[in-house]
């Protein structure tokens, strides 16, 4: 399987991280690219930027065991996954999976098991920049119980608490 | 034992710092133990940390319970929630 | 919700259609594109190309009644679903599904209800280019199951059995 | 009753045409008794219609049941199960 995992500050082209993975392949047959978007407002208020912390090396590491185990649930051609950091305006990219597969099933299944795992455990923290000041997002009960219908058994891998 | 430390998000702005290497005092065995002592050392830490329930913890950047054991750890990391993708 | 469906013969650029539907826009917080590939084999047989024919008119009908029920099921802000017919290669695109939506879940969940039902009730047909001559792709029980789990209340839309 | 046929994938194959104005004889009334009279329209269409179970149609460019009554159709239309996407 063809992993790429990279963060990165600058904006990504979906595009071209597609191309790399499946231009010139017969083998593949179905392709899912799932692209986040900067948003330009929360919860009804206009927001000028998110500003997205992470922890360099973890961040990395725990992205490429969600890859890997993703290629042991389904039978994948290939993954790529690039997270932003840093400023990010509204109407810019965030972050991109993309899943190949033969079948359509397969790299469905993988990129919304990806994106519930980087929602819930990729060591990424978003701070929300509106007129009245920034403030840390808060965690979604909603993208926990995503995560948790994969029920992957997790070992030490658990919330403090 | 000697332990470095980092904190991240809002556990930063609170604690002030990024990382810190710190003398853990004896008798320290676990996770919540160890956030238990860190809300001694001052009001920052005691902000930082009066909410320990909701703070998660990484030893050696792998995610781990409270209950896990800091013995041997290289680097300890306090966050809050995730909140990527 | 801005909606596309387009036929035609010629390769589409995928990268082409999902900035069309999305750019510009600080709605969108969730873009989730499948493209569906022209595979090289089929059951370990290399394929030489395979031929799509369409039932004009009632192709586009069927898949515009299935983005509208889409729009129905999720808050969508937009979609777009081409569909190639003609002599298409191993490698080359058949077939793109773009959904935008404000967040992952129904981005997703919409592509795969759109997917399930272009596979089985959007009419057209495959027609499969080996070496031992030209054969009409079976349709799949996994197809029908996939589309059965969205259980449409489908009317008339029953097959002939 | 006179009617246009289309037929599409394998069955046009069979047929041998993509599409026919026919004459449907009086007390014909469903899309299975259509397809039954096709069959016995010589050795093609019993070709094409023998296994009628499996064969799909549509009225006016909408799927319909073998039992859907063909009154009133302007356009009706025989395929295989459809394997697009």
């Amino acid at each position: 399987m063809k992993v790429t995992v990279r963060l990165q500050s600058e904006p990504f082209d979906a595009a071209v991280e597609v191309a790399r993975l499946a231009s010139g392949r017969t083998d593949i047959g179905a392709l899912v690219t799932f692209t986040g978007v900067c948003r330009g407002s929360e919860d009804g208020e206009p927001i000028a930027a998110l500003t997205l912390e992470h922890y360099p090396g973890m961040a990395e590491s725990e992205i490429e065991r969600h890859v890997a185990e993703a290629n042991k649930r389904w039978p994948l051609l290939g993954v790529t996954v690039v997270h932003r950091y840093g400023r990010i305006e509204p109407g810019e990219n965030i972050v991109l999976v993309v899943t190949a597969s033969s079948h359509r099933q397969e790299a469905f299944a993988a990129a919304e098991f990806l994106m519930d795992y980087l929602k819930t455990y990729a060591p990424f923290w978003k701070q929300v920049d509106k007129a009245d000041g920034k403030s840390w997002v808060d965690a979604k009960a909603i993208d926990d119980t995503a995560a948790e219908r994969w029920s992957v058994s997790r070992g030490g891998h658990e919330a403090a608490e | 034992m000697n332990l470095k430390l980092r904190y991240f998000a809002w556990v930063r702005e609170r604690v002030g710092k990024p990382e810190e290497t710190v003398e853990v005092p004896p008798g320290i065995a676990t996770v919540a133990e160890l956030m238990t002592w860190l809300a001694s050392r001052g009001e920052e830490y005691a902000h930082a940390f009066n909410n320990a329930k909701i703070i998660r913890a990484a030893i050696d950047q792998k995610h781990v319970r409270a209950d896990a054991l800091i013995k041997g750890a290289g680097e300890i990391a306090f966050f809050p929630p995730m909140t990527g993708g």
